[in-house]
């Protein structure tokens, strides 16, 4: 497929520019040197991504996605944010002096060169097999009731772990309140 | 459109990721590089389902359990960094070197 | 005149300025006057040279080679000293010793700060032999030298005489200044892109023929374009064009052009614009696309949507800038953005457009640049927030920017206008072997582009020259365009109008060679 | 070069032997380039000589246009007697297979552009010696204003698409000269940006047009494209005649200032009166009906652009009834003005669109001197109250009587009373909305008589507010002197008799000129008058004096009177413009300028830069590893060697920092290289 081609797809035009909200908003979360202007980077970034499984036809992971993290979780961060008391405006310590940035640039680097080096040699053009119409919620909710009970039950359980130690570690001591 | 692109874009965010937790110096802002890779994993789990038409749609439900691992790591996180702010009035990674006990 | 034509004209014009710069050191360095009266009656001469030469050019025969010689150089390689000129190499070099004439002219009373006019004029004069000689260079490790030394005048030039603030660099953040950043970043960028260059000429070589059989000759190069195929080609095409387009800027390679030309002295400014930056697309259309055809109709999307990106690019940048020299600098980018928008059509509208659009690029913007220099020499600011009533304080000099500004924008009836719609004109129709659909949507991008290249352009003259002056400029002495200036602008004012009234002046020359380089790259 | 030159010198004269059509006209049409090259010329001759001639350069700018003038009338009358269709040109370079050509032309519709632009052309310049004495920058307000005429006489002259957008381009450049005259007031060179910039986004409607009708018919003359067209040839051109002519239509937008393009026109108030004066009644707005005209076929024969037809009547009908509301509710005698010569361009464009021809024009011919004529005596109201606004005049009819008298004839005609020139223009235009077919042009038909009516009202609106009542502004009005009263009095007279020289049954002069073409064009004059549509027109007209006579006469208190009016909801918007303004402002220029422009400045120097200055940086920092390698490892690799277990223990013990992220680095690169390896190996 020619680069002509590939560019003449409106779906590649769509797929270009949530491409580029997804990376710049990475760029944000890894580099910005105000804390909320990160965390509104990983609102793009989901938020972009959320547009990608749409564009797969993905659609409950992405109205998922966006209401778990979108919602939820971005909340839960900006409450870590406000409570450890992490300067609203530009700080240069969130980020390591730029001589360990050099070192974690190459280590991320070359993983990315590895990773990218083994998804082109293994699907070099392979294009999506051909789509009829976005998978339906409700065979995703059959299949995750039926061949993937025994996952979804061992995922609650961890919920509710979670929810307990986060309870625990968070709980303020009662002596230490007093003081 | 091809699978590369997708998977390609997925690697980019995994790496970008793993640059920022590598390079962070906050705790919050490792645990978000952490979510940036979750991201990544997800998007490469959809494109492979989607990819090859599974039948059990076994790549979405698995992103969605990840999606919800996501979450609970986030409550669990932000907790321990909550506490460790506390005690050491400091939520910077470099001064948590505890383990070299 | 048999010796003109037999070569020795050609070679005359290129080393006459060295000769002139070596008189120049020889000339003491107390008598600044004597040194700059040498310097410009080199200037001049070779000037007059060039005229000469566009008198004496066949313009029936454009196409082919003339006032060419070849003597064996580095017998070791086969590489050997071949000159020539024909329609496409013409008008560059006439402009390089134009413009070489109004920048000493104008050099008279205006030395940047540390003065030092022997050294500056040198610099000048060994630059003009570098442009020279790569206009006329028809071997490519020739070109290679002369391309060379292009960079280290300017260079020293930007390092030496440059702007002096303060800056942070970005990413690194170190601070320094800007003259020593700029230099450096121009010097590294454009020998990056040379490396690259330089391999792509070298594997030329290589694959031109059997051992014994290898040429550095373009011409010959050029008639055995069946040779280069397949990958090899595909890569050799990729090095080359690395290297012109960081001279041209293509997008996203252009980021060393707005810190060198804002931190150049103004006759450096008006030299890398007005020059330097064509040895680029003059490198494209002489060599990548006559050796390497079909990898350039394989290239040809890729660039075309460079350039237009470029174009849309450049005129955001423009919109966001408060320095009025970095202004004009980024516009550069958007006006080589229509220049590589023509070649990339691959059409002989197109790369008729390219050429009188280098052309054009060249007079306007080395006039604006002449304007912002003496406007901040005068102001001692180059912010645009800080001016304002400039036509009040300096009718003529506001008119003069007035008419750069408009012909820079691509008013029909100045230089400007050609370059630009000839090219959309091309885009609509590109090489048939390119892909239509996405050629008339460059077309259509671009178009809207001239759009915002208005807008930019307009604020910017509303900024600067219009309103009420500010009270702060009350006692500062303001005089209105000097003698020097004025004559070393007005002919670029004419030769603006000239152009834009009567393009014969340029396609004239070019025509048949272009119609006759693309029937041999492409046939038909 | 000298001899590069002599050699062109021969091609142009063999040039101009070769291409030259002469039909008839001799050497009064071959000399026709002076019509163009005389003000132009006179424009540059103003700039450098201006100031040392005794009227300051006045006398240059009112002999070009006085000689434009003459030859004008005298080639319409030669046109119309003798039918010249001849075309000029000389060749001005080749790019590949394109040959471009400056030229002229002389054909009906040309000849019928120079008289007017000339004849109104001479009449304001005449009044604008008077009206400008004493301005700061008065020579050069005429040499801005020489090229402003000589700019639109190039694109009337034009034989060839290219050269039609060099005069189109030449007026948009010498409008922002002029509107933004008084520079030194932040908001007028804000308005001069503003036509200029609107313009200029129309202009890639030409650009794109004149690029593909120009390349798919091979040719950019004007006559050897509609010849292709009227003979139905040309299958490459049809298939792009839609989007072609669309361009166009956009460009014609742009000059003509249709709506939602119109926004520049009001604002161009800014420059001074005797400007406003010539843009609205001969040159620059009246460029895209002409364009329409001039490629009138290419829209109406089958098979080519038939389809932008209804989008031209829609968009036409749109402006004249959207923008004569606007009218209606403004306070600034001028924008009154400049909101009706919206209207009216609307139903010229409209009348392009319903394929009348010959009406459109003749509303162009008609309107050029009626509104010439309003604004003309609307600056001489405000040179002599010195301000704008309504509501600081009234009750001028006693001060100014030949002022008043004019303004009268010029409104009545504008409103289309019978028999006056306005009436039998609009009248045409009405029947020909009546006589084309579909749904757009019912729409244009029923909204061309409610513009009548719309018209009607706000002209009589000014006429009360201005000249009946009391003084309400400050100091004594007077009458203005003779050089300004003159040219209202002939362009009143030709208010007055303008109508009848295309009166049905009377006369049909103006039909002939302007079918005096290359190519056929039909004829649709009406031979007799239609009365049910004449009867519509002139009650609609008569019903909104009526109303306005009520509204406004009386009630001397206008303040109050336009509180009637103040109907909820509808006031607002109009007095908002739609909020188009705005719309543009807020969503289009602001954001584009503000964080658009910024973010890719931001992103130039901190994304791209981030690798140039990245890569210089890694090269030090590799640099300064090698360089301590070299001195301490290689210097000492012996003292490194006796110690290598000593110091073996102590650099494992460095890695075990206890800090999390650097066993992060060691597990990423680790896996790295173990993946790597197991993919290699």
């Amino acid at each position: 497929m020619s680069f002509g081609d590939w560019i003449g797809q409106l779906e590649n035009w769509v797929f270009a520019v949530l491409a580029f909200g997804t990376l710049a908003g990475a760029i944000l979360v890894v580099h910005s040197r105000n804390v909320i202007h990160a965390a509104l980077g990983l609102v793009l970034t989901l938020g972009s991504l959320a547009g990608l499984f749409l564009l797969l036809g993905a659609e409950f992971v992405a109205w998922t996605l966006v209401m778990v993290y979108i919602g939820a979780v971005i909340v839960l961060f900006l409450f870590g944010i406000m409570i450890t008391r992490a300067p609203l405006g530009y700080e240069i310590d969130l980020s390591h002096p730029t001589s360990v940035k050099v070192t974690a640039a190459i280590v991320a680097g070359s993983l990315f060169a590895l990773i990218g080096w083994a998804f082109l040699d293994a699907f070099e053009a392979v294009e999506f097999a051909a789509v009829d119409g976005p998978t339906r919620t409700a065979d995703i909710g059959i299949s995750m009731f039926t061949n993937y009970v025994i996952p979804f039950e061992v995922m609650s359980f961890l919920l509710l772990a979670a929810l307990i130690g986060g309870i625990v570690l968070a709980r303020q001591d009662p002596e230490e309140a007093d003081e | 459109m091809i699978v590369n692109q997708f998977l390609i874009l997925g690697a980019a965010v995994f790496a970008l990721g793993v640059y920022g937790v590598l390079s962070r110096r906050n705790a919050v802002m490792v645990l978000l590089s952490v979510e940036l890779m979750l991201g990544a994993v997800n998007l490469n789990l959809v494109v492979f389902d989607r990819a090859f038409r599974d039948e059990l749609a076994a790549g979405q439900i698995f992103s969605l359990f990840v999606i919800a691992i996501a979450a609970a790591e986030v409550g669990i996180g932000l907790a321990i960094i909550l506490l460790i702010f506390r005690n050491r009035s400091s939520a910077n990674v470099d001064e948590l070197d505890l383990m070299k006990l | 005149m048999g010796w003109f034509e037999s070569g020795w004209g050609l070679s005359l014009i290129v080393f006459l300025p060295l000769v002139g710069a070596v008189a120049v050191l020889a000339v003491p360095k107390a008598r600044e006057e004597l040194q700059k009266v040498v310097a410009l009656g080199f200037a001049l001469v070779t000037f007059g040279l060039s005229i000469v030469l566009a008198i004496q050019f066949d313009y029936g025969a454009s196409e082919k080679i003339q006032f060419g010689t070849s003597r064996e150089w580095i017998a070791a390689i086969g590489s050997n000293y071949t000159v020539g000129v024909d329609g496409i190499s013409l008008p560059m070099i006439v402009l390089s010793t134009f413009i070489t004439v109004l920048a000493i002219v104008y050099s008279w009373d205006h030395w940047p700060e540390p003065r030092n006019p022997k050294m500056f004029s040198m610099l000048i004069l060994v630059l003009l032999t570098g442009m020279v000689g790569t206009f006329v260079a028809l071997d490519l490790i020739l070109f290679f030298v002369f391309f060379e030394i292009v960079l280290l005048p300017m260079y020293f030039m930007i390092g030496i005489w440059g702007d002096r603030t303060e800056v942070r660099i970005p990413v690194i953040g170190k601070v320094t200044e800007m003259r020593l950043y700029a230099s450096i970043k121009f010097f590294l960028f454009t020998l990056f892109g040379s490396a690259f260059m330089l391999l792509g000429f070298i594997a030329l070589y290589f694959r031109s023929g059997p051992a014994g059989d290898r040429t550095f000759d373009m011409i010959e190069l050029a008639a055995r374009s069946d040779l280069f195929t397949g990958s090899f080609a595909f890569w050799v095409f990729a090095a080359l064009a690395l290297g012109f387009a960081v001279k041209v800027p293509i997008f996203p390679f252009h980021t060393w052009l707005p810190d060198a030309h804002t931190a150049a002295p103004t006759v450096g400014s008006v030299l890398l614009a007005a020059v330097l930056l064509k040895l680029g697309t003059y490198a494209f259309i002489r060599i990548s696309i006559p050796i390497l055809p079909q990898e350039a109709l394989n290239w040809a999307p890729a660039i075309g949507i460079l350039a237009v990106i470029g174009i849309i690019y450049a005129s955001f940048a423009c919109l966001a800038q408060t320095d009025m020299k970095r202004l004009i600098a980024f516009s550069s980018v958007g006006h080589m953005g229509f220049v590589m928008l023509g070649i990339a059509t691959m059409t002989d509208i197109g790369f008729n457009a390219a050429i009188i659009g280098m052309v054009a690029h060249g007079v306007i913007t080395g006039l604006m640049f002449f304007i912002a220099g003496s406007m901040s020499h005068r102001y001692h600011t180059r912010e645009m927030s800080r001016l304002g009533g400039n036509q009040k304080l300096m009718p003529i000099m506001g008119a003069i920017l007035g008419l750069s500004a408009m012909a820079s924008l691509g008013l029909p009836g100045l230089a400007g206008f050609w370059g630009e719609f000839m090219s959309l004109l091309a885009a609509f129709n590109p090489n048939p072997a390119l892909n239509v659909g996405l050629f008339r949507t460059l077309m259509v991008i671009g178009a809207i582009g001239t759009v915002l290249t208005a807008g930019y352009l307009l604020w910017m003259m509303q900024k600067v020259n219009f309103g009420e002056p500010r009270e702060s400029w009350d006692d500062v002495d303001l005089h209105d365009v000097d003698k020097w200036e004025m004559m070393a602008w007005v002919p670029l004012v004419i030769s603006i109008i000239a152009i834009g009234v009567y393009p014969r002046i340029v396609t004239g020359a070019t025509n048949d060679a272009v119609v006759e380089l693309i029937k041999n790259a492409f046939g038909g | 070069m000298l001899t590069f030159l002599a050699t062109n010198a021969n091609q142009l004269i063999l040039a101009t032997e070769e291409l030259g059509e002469i039909n008839d006209g001799g050497l009064l049409a071959s000399l026709a380039w002076l019509i163009p090259v005389v003000p132009m010329v006179a424009a540059f001759a103003i700039v450098f000589f201006g100031r040392r001639l005794p009227h300051k350069g006045w006398e240059l700018a009112m002999g070009a246009m006085g000689f434009v003038g003459l030859y004008g009338i005298l080639l319409a009358f030669a046109t119309m007697n003798g039918e010249i269709t001849y075309e000029g040109a000389i060749s001005m370079g080749e790019f590949g297979p394109i040959v471009l050509e400056w030229g002229w032309m002389v054909d009906g519709l040309s000849s019928m552009m120079y008289f007017v632009v000339g004849v109104v052309g001479s009449l304001v310049f005449i009044y604008a010696k008077s009206y400008m004495a004493g301005d700061i920058r008065f020579t050069w307000f005429f040499a801005s204003f020489s090229l402003f005429a000589g700019g639109m006489l190039v694109l009337v002259a034009a034989p060839n698409l290219i050269q039609l957008i060099v005069g189109w381009e030449l007026v948009g450049v010498a409008s922002y000269l002029l509107i933004g005259h008084y520079w030194e007031d932040h908001d007028n060179s804000s308005a001069a940006i503003k036509a200029f910039l609107v313009n200029k986004v129309a202009d890639v409607g030409l650009f794109l047009g004149v690029i593909i009708i120009g390349t798919t018919a091979g040719t950019f003359r004007f006559s050897e494209i509609l010849a292709q067209v009227a003979a139905g040839e040309n299958d490459l051109l049809k298939k792009f005649a839609f989007l072609g002519g669309l361009a166009l239509f956009i460009a014609a937008m742009g000059k003509s200032a249709q709506f939602p393009l119109h926004v520049w026109l009001p604002d161009a108030m800014a420059g001074p009166t005797p400007v406003s004066a010539l843009m609205h009644a001969a040159t620059m707005v009246t460029a895209g009906v002409y364009l329409l005209g001039r490629t009138f076929p290419l829209y109406f024969v089958e098979g080519y652009a038939v389809d932008v037809r209804p989008i031209i009547m829609i968009v036409g009908a749109l402006t004249l009834f959207l923008t004569g509301l606007i009218a209606l509710v403004q306070t600034d005698l001028k924008k009154v003005l400049a909101y009706s010569t919206l209207s009216q361009l609307g139903y010229m464009v409209a009348a392009m669109g319903a394929g009348a021809y010959t009406a459109a024009l003749f509303h162009l011919f008609t309107h050029a001197f009626f509104k010439g004529l309003l604004f003309l005596a609307a600056g001489s109201v405000i040179h002599s109250v010195h301000s704008n606004e309504m509501t600081d005049m009234g009750g001028l009819r006693k001060y100014m009587p030949t002022t008043y008298k004019t303004f009268v004839i010029g409104s009545l005609a504008l409103a289309g009373i019978f028999p006056l020139a306005g009436f039998w223009s609009k009248d045409e235009i009405l029947v020909a909305f009546g006589k084309a077919s579909g749904g757009a042009a019912n729409f244009a038909l029923y909204l061309g008589i409610a513009g009548a009516f719309i018209t009607a009202l706000y002209m009589s609106r000014a006429v009360y507010l201005t000249f009946f009542g009391e003084f309400k502004g400050h100091g004594t009005p007077h009458e203005s002197p003779k050089m300004i009263t003159v040219p209202l009095v002939v362009l009143a007279g030709f208010s007055l008799v303008a109508g009848l020289i295309n009166m049905p049954g009377f006369s049909s002069w103006f039909t002939e000129l302007t079918a005096v073409r290359f190519t056929v064009m039909g004829d649709y004059h009406p031979k007799a008058i239609n009365f049910g549509m004449a009867a519509a027109g002139l009650s609609a007209a008569l019903l909104g004096i009526l109303i306005g006579y009520v509204l406004w006469s009386k009630d001397a208190e206008t303040q109050a009177a336009r509180d009637k009016f103040r109907i909820p909801l509808l006031y607002p918007l109009l007095e908002r413009k739609y909020y188009i303004d705005d719309l543009y402002m807020d969503g289009i220029v602001r954001p584009l300028r503000g964080p658009v422009a910024r973010a890719v400045d931001w992103f130039n120097g901190h994304v791209i830069d981030l690798f140039v200055n990245g890569a210089g940086a890694l090269a030090k920092f590799v640099g300064k590893y090698v360089y301590r390698f070299d001195q301490s490892g290689l210097d000492s690799a012996i003292i490194a060697s006796a110690a290598a277990t000593g110091a073996g223990g102590s650099v494992l013990r460095l890695l075990q920092s206890g800090r999390v992220q650097q066993y992060a680095v060691m597990i990423f690169a680790g896996t790295v290289v173990l993946v790597a390896g197991f993919i290699i190996f």
